[in-house]
């Protein structure tokens, strides 16, 4: 999983592919979810720096991590969308329960 | 460009070809000099059709996905088909947010991505026969010499 | 990776479908993880064949042209078919510098660049009835997870 | 055909399109024949800048330009080509007719 994760403290930074599908989530879901419980994570930072594609199952993926995160009272948001990106997380309605930030939030309460 | 132009693409229903299906039809798309925006669009709704294929109507078995595109003018027609297990409602299915796969953390919004990027949706499907799902968008801009 | 992955692609024999018949290859082959190196050699190979069902087996004409792809460990193997004019001595065809279209500008060279660029090239052939042309190459590279 | 040509006296600078291919190659090559009948063309620099991948319908391209011109005492030569370029030249022996340079030379006697 190498580089695709970073822990710091209670928070998991996710750095998503360039494309977030079903086959691509199916493998973070797996490898993030392993994380999650070890590590007591609190709050998930979904990178999407790299990224310029994602789908439905993308969609899945956050809102299933947001569930569990927020079972434990934790937190989920994502930072460094591009357009697109925005778009399809407009839609979705997931930017309801799902803050976005140009960047990582250095003063945040979440962090 | 070619003002008609047709393929067809058959590919087993493993969940590494959901790129190379977009990649696909995004190269076969170039021809009508597409914006970003709308390749985007396209892939999108493909993306959506070809997960479809290979969650629900083969329910993770490997067998093959079928996709048909064709340009006619300024249009891309575009059909998905899986010879799996089918759809009992399809308009219940194609409602926002409705999944018969919640426990995958499927999000519902499969049809409701389709719909809102191409032009027309349209399901045909039979239980334990397979689905069709056949989508159009057309593409606004014009023929760029020496460029695909 | 899977290790065993196939599709199978069918267009028009039209030129502006040559670089799209590139681009749909060189996507199934990324899941091996080749180099850049290996994906030329790949697109090259398959460019030749392609250009050749389009001139020489369908003289210009619109028909169909099939690419079958086929991954097996490490190794692709892609067979380009047309129903077209299909070729006397195959032998002969795939001399360096051999062609029966030097009108057209040919350089005779598409035979050699696939034999070149690939690891084995077979070229089946009946007069009248079409022209299959199986190529294979191996992929040395190995897996990187959530690339394609 | 626009940014394709560039007339320079009895020079022709064709800026070779990303792929050149058959599809590609054909259309370039009606363009250029008029273009050197036209305007008496006796040099022609093919500019690979641009340029990352050829077959064999490429060669046969510049193989015919060269014909044409060399019927006429003129010249060819490639520039700007990458590794792949130089590689795909050398393999059809086209390299022994025309000339390969870095850039175009400017005190050649050839422009
Ligand atoms: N190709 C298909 N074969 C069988 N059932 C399908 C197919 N495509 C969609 N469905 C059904 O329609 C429902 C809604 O699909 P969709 O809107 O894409 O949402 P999701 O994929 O997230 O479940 C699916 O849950 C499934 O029951
Ligand atoms: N698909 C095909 N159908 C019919 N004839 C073919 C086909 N492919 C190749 N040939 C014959 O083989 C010859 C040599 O092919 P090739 O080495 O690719 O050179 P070129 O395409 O430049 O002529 C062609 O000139 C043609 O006569």
């Amino acid at each position: 999983m190498g580089n695709n994760f970073k822990v710091t403290g209670t928070s998991l930074t996710i750095y998503l592919p360039a494309e977030v599908d079903h086959h691509n989530a199916e493998a973070l879901k797996n490898d993030a979810d392993r994380l999650i419980q070890n590590q007591n994570i609190r709050c998930i930072i979904f990178d999407f720096a790299q990224t310029n594609f994602m789908d439905s199952s993308g969609i899945g993926m956050i809102m299933g991590r947001y569930k569990n995160l927020r079972f434990m009272g934790g937190n989920v948001i994502a930072i460094r969308v591009n357009e697109r990106i925005r778009r399809i997380l407009t839609m979705s309605g997931i930017y309801k329960v799902i803050d976005i930030y140009e960047d990582i939030p250095q003063q945040s309460k979440l962090l | 460009m070619s003002v008609e132009n047709e393929m067809k693409l058959e590919f087993d229903s493993r969940s590494c070809n959901e790129g190379f299906a977009r990649v696909a039809v995004a190269a076969f798309l170039t021809q009508m000099n597409p914006t970003l925006e709308e390749v985007a669009d396209v892939k999108t709704a493909l993306s959506e059709a070809v997960t479809n294929a290979i969650i629900h109507g083969y329910e993770g078995k490997v067998n093959k996905i079928t996709i048909l595109c064709h340009i006619r003018q300024q249009t891309i027609e575009i059909e998905v088909m899986d010879q799996g297990v089918g759809i009992q409602n399809v308009e219940e299915a194609m409602e926002p947010l409705f999944t018969t796969k919640s426990d995958c953390e499927r999000a519902g919004m499969g049809f409701s991505f389709m719909e809102a990027f191409m032009d027309s949706l349209q399901v045909q499907s039979e239980p334990g026969k397979g689905t069709c799902v056949k989508m159009t968008k057309k593409i606004l801009r014009t023929e760029n010499k020496y460029e695909r």
